[in-house]
């Protein structure tokens, strides 16, 4: 029997041991009416080839794209040994560290992970983990609307420039707090004013850098705006891109209260958006609102240093309904591959990387703008990505260029519209990972397709 | 006695040192030089400076600090620690699948669009629900889901006044948390002596303000809920619904199903039932089923099959007017996409047969450590119930007697080199293990668990010391967790 | 610097504690002449990126194959288990476990390896590990004539349908010992007749079973002959036939003295040939005389069961020019993975793996040879290969099939020519992991192509 | 402590019980009805019976007996215990690799062929020699093929009195071993109270009936030979070759070149200096590099390049009249050829310069971990001359005056966490440790391996029986070689 280690002596002496006469018998309590028929719609087990066979057949059909597609999730390089360790049984086979003692491994782990995530982003705390990204900001703007004491008003700003898809989950999982979203919009080059004026103090503001354009807002300034409402500020980070940009602890005077984030960047395959981990940081103040587990270093009764789960008084399992977040299982093997890729780039390597991705960006689009008919959508400073606007319907361009195993980027209309219409921006993303005959070949493809549909 | 063990990889690194493991030539700051300087960030981060050996040295070192279902007998009740094959990992691994962008247009992402319509399809199958969604990325959002779609419903049935989520007080920590994200008050009702939940109090506390009860079955307390018909009942009249924690569904996987016990709504855990890695903490992914007069709400995404008359089989994702009622997006793209692979594979090694012997073999695991262990002196929490995939016992009489707890008897098992069963859950029994042992460990195994118990049990009349400064063999002793929590040191600093 | 973790201030301090001024001043010792200026042929070195995309577009070219090609290595399903296990870095990066107290893991491996080896074999004692089976042909060559103390004539026979190239490595490495290597040629059929006649007694006796040609010799009666003869039997095997076929140590009335062969079908990869492992298996009273390493079990101060390299005496390190052989670093990790495999499969896995592997071989040997033209070159039974003689010249006939990505097989001329000329016998190989769509597929093709060369 | 913490795989087992890992359905013995009888297997091999979780727990949990580069410093003398990058491993396991058939055509393998020219092309660079083929598949077999194409070029020439190859005594075992399996008689020649060799008892052995002699440079004495020119020309003037064992290649590379100091030919093992990892006692590879006069004798089989005009270059198997001198096949395909890719790949990855500074660091490594030591108190067998990638220290006196041997400091090293150098090797130095710590090693390590030395010193000083009983902390204590050998127990039997 697949996966289970039952020989037909082993079941007698069992059955025997627990005095009953056949497994049937242990389900006696079920009441008859409950246990129907079995089912059998599934078809029968496959053999691990035969399941093998299948997997690799439907994985080979979607293989062998050249992606310049972002928008949340990006195409880097990871070094061999990240996944290689990551993947060793002790870490992928544990379950969340409760035994301290024995998950020493996780625990001192995610100290570490904490450590590189604060110094990162030059907050004070960091958690590990939320599920991702997007829902990583529901719960930061949760957790701003229950840390700001002084602003119940269960108002929030946003950037429009916000990723929509982050917008849509954190709607879906806000959607019960009686918080009120509110838009500010962006200015024609895709970044906010920054002499905003809101009719009511918000509690807090969100502030996505670089933005879903890729371009670079003025954060020194909508922070301090921010902070002078009485608003907190959440800042919504790619981590690579702090390898090169201002972190958000040092954003404005003071820095952002809650900076979070997706960590794909960090070492994690894109595997259609999945699994991946979100981040949550803050500021000392605000760390028993802050929602998933945090690791503390303590002491043996030795004196030895070790590592437990803390401050376990805001978790659902013992604070129940009134926990931070209902938040269990969250994305810890992600963190372990994250943190090991941190450690193997180091400082400079991270630097590097990000400064490469800037370059081939530059590099795209300039070359792209070359091209007649197309236009900077947001003209400015990007880092990893950009808009275009194009003399032709941006889906169709996609199409055609995925024809030549091209994902071209994402056509958008605007910031959160994910409707039907003609859509004639594209979003294209460019990491490190490109080289310049990739890039040149884009290129080329391109202004094919472009002249194909201008016809 | 091993020199630099306790060295974190901060203090193993040195200014100037890098692995090299990513080196991008020729990128100067110069590159930089069209970002105004206010965004730039002046100081880099304070990284660890290893090489590649270092890190690698460093982290597999910590990895063998930690217990793990590849190494230990690992019966955490509630949590399934059961095998996870190594070939669903292979198959989620492979290149196809891993490099897969998101956003990839649907005409070139066929193949991982079939695997999701297929894993819908067989947890449909599985619980006998109208109805999934694979979005959720862990059983908690996935229970976030599900009571956003009992609430969804009301409200599109102009229903407002139901503001109460309804738990029994053994439910797990999730479930009231869940309640309150959706903007519900809990309503607690106790379980009975034998396990079961007080129907009584459950009838005199649901109402008209009833939007829902949450359940598992069987129950957190390792037995069998013998009362479902009638809670259903119960319930249904109120105009409530019905919700189903699937974190206990390994226990009765191709026995019954949860929507023939009257369940509305469920999520399940595939990091539990559909063996995927726990990860040391996830990522884990918890689809919701759901039956017909919920299906409207449904998180997205989802896909379709469209079937192409003497052609192949075109998926797509749901869109349009099938999703105006959907509850929406819980996460960035598709959830967990990765673990929905490796659940595929599980379910297509294991079938039809193999399913149904999930819940059997569970189940026998449990019953026989359950009996060996009461033979063995030990307190069974309902000792005249079945156990099901898990059991409790309690050890309240030797706290009392010989002053040491149920904590003191899970660290001292680590020493004998098993992971202790979850401890103090749920909190209505006190000083308690909930043991599950799982399908996929052999006799031998459960009786070493007994030879270790009785060990302890040997120790604890003779030096119950040794048992409250248990463990002695592992990397580190007792931790201090008070000191964990009073003089909070939560990220390195040079020191 | 890649791998190197020195940095500037270590090595200061490090020359400082050696008193040396630079590091150029730690090779002083080497005379001038001999430093000359570095050449710079290489070129400089790539990121890990870069190599891996050069390395990917190579292994690429080469991918996409369906394999029918055996001759010594096949295609065989191998659980995932098996290398994700074996790759752990205690396995893969220990060295030969000579600090028995720090390596118990590969030790008691080994042990369990060579439990499983004799079982398999039938015979009292297995080495871990020699190269591959056609060295280890060799060693075993060597291994019998040291041992054979009645007859010190060097000379030994092998049954003409010996895997070519088994032959060929042999002979290189015996070619200095004074050993006469005699055929025993086949019959028509494809293999030994019974009545053999040697003019002069032979040392030692090699049979392969299955054949080069996949057919089945009379394994008993040619052990009685050479038995008979004085001579020893080396027995030539694939371990996977011994999940069905009769195992060495059981061959005539006394079994083999001798059984070697490669393990690659035990959960190796192809990997174009290496690296597998080579066994050798024999009588205990021989084990003083065979090649390579041999872990016993023993017990610690304690009394606590323990593993160790043992007879070290039989290897070079100890008894240098009067070693059994030059062997030093074998093919652990290969071992290694055979091990995990053979406990994967066990004896009921290992079974059903050669049933169906003898099923398919029979299925498309029955349908090819239901072709017009096709004829069973060595007709009776087989196991896992086949030869067929075709109408054609099998050369062209690959050539053509390879163009439609299958591998056809090997084409032949009698068993050990490797010459040029026209060859019209094809090896074909079918292991467990065909489907029948493969087959159907191979058999498709073929008869197509066959038509095409037809005409 | 822990249970069943000895048992051997088959003692985990149960009649019945399997893995499934490979299952093939619907096989039955009926299959086997055209195989006679006579030559069937009556009755199943006694395997393991254990599922897919116990055999995966079994060997994680044995290889966490193993110390290894990923866990600990392993400076095993002669054996250039270096990281073993991951990147590489990554590469050669890609599936076009591994799934190639080492008998496939050439016109759909030109990508490993490819491969295979270009390692040969960069040894052939970094050695200095003219020509390479990649066909021995460990150092002992590239010795094997280049002592036989020593032979077969005296036999070309029709030289055949030379019957005799000389080893310094300081060779390792598998010089005379080799010298021996290719029809040899050894001679051995002192080696002098400085690490040289006797060049007076070279020249005076040195005759007509050298056929060669073997050595590396640096020797196994930690010393780099200065005589080897002079070496070079003795053995040149009496006809004889003169062989380079490349096992100690780490310490200059990138520096100089065995062509440049006179070598006619030499083995290189990849699986030292080229960062291949050892994997518990191989695979290894040990090309072989000749000069001029021995190309033709060359082991097959070797790749060249077409140069096509305009074209991509075609890569085949050397063949026809180019092979016709030989020496042969040494393995049935083409050596352990996913070893020589995982070098092809650590090869492009250091390049010109990252193979320059391999000898450097390694060289500063060795001398320093010699100043050290030897500022600590130990003694160095050659205190007077420089280290190059690995030294010697001697423990005569401290065995001596302590009675404990090189050997128990060794086993208390592992204590420590630290594998133990190589002991009693090379045999001339009484009670040695040959010291290799690798370029890859850091500075702290380097010292905590000082600091174990000194405390180990200090015990021996204090209470010598801690030593001599060594280890205490491993998964055995020390192990009886004797009873191993006198009392053989080679296999399991059910006890
Ligand atoms: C009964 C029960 N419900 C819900 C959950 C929450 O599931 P998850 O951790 O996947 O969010 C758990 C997990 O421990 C559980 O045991
Ligand atoms: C000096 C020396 N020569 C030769 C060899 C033999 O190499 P291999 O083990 O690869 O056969 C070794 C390996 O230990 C060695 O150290």
């Amino acid at each position: 029997m697949p996966y289970i280690p039952h020989t037909r002596s082993d079941v007698e002496l069992m059955l025997e041991a627990i005095g009953a006469d056949d497994i049937e018998a242990l389900f006696d309590e079920i009441p008859g009416e409950l246990s129907e028929e079995r089912s059998s719609e599934l078809s029968s087990g496959l053999s691990e080839l035969e399941m093998m066979l299948r997997m690799q057949e439907r994985a080979s059909r979607d293989e062998g794209n050249l992606c310049f597609l972002g928008a949340g999730c990006y195409d880097h390089h990871i070094p061999a040994a990240v996944w290689d360790v990551a993947s060793r049984g002790e870490f992928m086979t544990a379950y969340t560290p409760y035994q301290a003692e024995a998950s020493q491994g996780t625990l001192q782990l995610i100290y570490e992970y904490q450590s590189m995530m604060t110094q990162l982003t030059a907050m004070d705390v960091s958690n590990a983990s939320v599920y991702d990204g997007a829902s990583g900001l529901a719960e930061a703007i949760l957790m701003a609307v229950r840390s700001n004491k002084s602003n119940k008003s269960g108002k929030v700003l946003y950037a429009e420039a916000l990723n929509p898809v982050y917008l849509s989950a954190t709607n879906t999982i806000i959607s019960s707090q009686g918080i009120e979203l509110e838009r500010l919009p962006i200015e024609s080059n895709g970044v906010l004013a920054i002499n905003k004026k809101a009719d009511q103090a918000p509690a807090a503001v969100v502030i996505q850098q670089p933005n879903f354009f890729g371009r670079l807002e003025q954060v020194d300034e909508i922070t301090n705006w921010a902070h002078s409402q009485g608003a907190l500020v959440i800042a919504v980070v790619n981590p690579m891109s702090l390898g090169v940009l201002k972190p958000p602890g040092l954003w404005g005077d003071d820095g952002v209260d809650i900076a979070c984030g997706d960590g794909q960047p960090l070492g994690i395959p894109m595997s259609s958006g999945g699994p991946s981990f979100g981040f949550i940081c803050c500021k000392s103040k605000f760390v028993r609102q802050i929602p998933g587990r945090v690791v503390g270093k303590t002491e043996d009764l030795d004196g030895r240093p070790g590592y437990a789960l803390t401050l376990q008084a805001r978790e659902q399992h013992i604070r129940r309904g009134k926990a931070t977040s209902n938040i269990c299982t969250n994305q810890g093997l992600l963190v372990t591959a994250g943190t090991i890729y941190l450690s193997l780039l180091g400082a400079k390597g991270l630097r590097e990387t990000a400064i490469k991705s800037h370059q081939n960006t530059n590099y795209l689009r300039e070359k792209l703008l070359q091209l007649s008919g197309v236009e900077d959508a947001y003209p400015g400073p990007v880092f990893n990505e950009f808009v275009l606007r194009l003399p032709v319907d941006a889906n169709e361009l996609v199409a055609l260029m995925t024809e030549q195993n091209i994902l071209a980027g994402l056509p958008i209309e605007g910031a959160a519209d994910e409707g039907g219409v003609v859509r004639n921006k594209l979003l294209v993303a460019v990491t490190e990972k490109r080289t310049v005959p990739e890039m040149d070949r884009y290129l080329d493809v391109f202004s094919n397709v472009l002249g194909e549909l201008s016809t | 006695m091993k020199f630099e063990e306790h060295k974190t990889i901060f203090d193993r690194g040195a200014p100037e040192r890098r692995a090299f493991a990513q080196r991008v030539d020729d990128t100067s700051d110069d590159l930089l030089a069209d970002i105004p300087d206010g965004l730039l960030r002046v100081e880099l981060p304070r990284l660890p400076e290893v090489s590649e050996l270092q890190a690698v040295r460093h982290y597999t070192n910590l990895s063998k600090k930690n217990f793990s279902i590849d190494s230990q007998f690992y019966p955490l009740g509630s949590c399934t620690m059961k095998y996870n094959p190594r070939a669903a990992h292979k198959a989620a691994s492979l290149t196809g699948f891993l490099n897969r962008h998101p956003l990839a247009p649907e005409n070139i992402s066929q193949g991982f669009l079939e695997c999701l319509y297929d894993l819908q399809e067989i947890l449909k199958e599985l619980t006998g629900m109208k109805g999934v969604s694979l979005a959720p990325m862990a059983g908690a959002q996935g229970e976030f889901a599900g009571v956003s779609m009992i609430r969804a419903y009301h409200e599109a049935n102009g229903d407002h006044q139901r503001r109460e989520i309804i738990v029994p007080s053994a439910a797990h920590g999730t479930n009231p948390a869940t309640a309150v994200m959706c903007g519900y008050e809990v309503t607690e009702i106790a379980v009975g002596p034998d396990g079961d939940v007080d129907l009584d109090e459950l009838k005199s506390k649901v109402g008209p303000q009833t939007a829902g009860l949450m359940m598992t079955n069987p129950s957190t307390c390792g037995v069998f809920e013998r009362q479902i018909s009638e809670i259903a009942s119960t319930v249904h009249e109120a105009g409530g619904l019905l919700y189903y924690d699937g974190a206990n569904l390994n226990a009765i996987l191709g026995k019954i199903k949860p929507g023939t016990m009257g369940f509305d709504v469920l999520h399940m855990n595939l990091h539990k039932t559909f063996a995927t890695p726990h990860g040391g903490g996830g990522p884990g992914a918890g689809p919701v089923g759901v039956s017909e007069r919920l299906l409207p709400f449904l998180p997205i995404p989802i896909v379709d099959k469209k079937e192409k008359e003497g052609d192949v089989d075109e998926f797509s994702w749901r869109s349009g007017s099938e999703t105006e009622q959907t509850i929406g997006k819980l996460s960035a793209f598709s959830g967990n996409s990765g673990i929905l692979l490796r659940a595929l594979s599980y379910a297509l090694l294991l079938g039809d047969e193999g399913m149904a012997r999930v819940g059997e073999y569970a189940t026998l695991n449990a019953n026989y450590l359950a009996a060996k262990l009461s033979q063995s002196g030990f307190q069974l929490a309902y000792p005249d119930r079945r156990a099901t995939h898990e059991f409790i016992i309690t050890f309240a009489q030797e706290a009392k007697e010989h002053d040491v707890s149920a904590m003191d008897i899970a660290k001292r098992l680590l020493d004998y080199g098993f992971h202790a069963p979850t401890t103090y859950f749920p909190l209505l029994v006190p000083e308690c293990f909930l043991i599950e042992p799982t399908e996929t460990e052999d006799k031998s195994e459960l009786d070493g668990f007994v030879e270790a118990m009785k060990a302890i049990r040997k120790e604890m009349l003779e030096d119950p010391q040794v048992l409250r400064s248990a463990p002695h063999t592992l990397p580190v002793r007792r931790l201090d967790d008070v000191k964990a929590a009073r003089e909070l040191n939560l990220a390195w600093s040079p020191s």
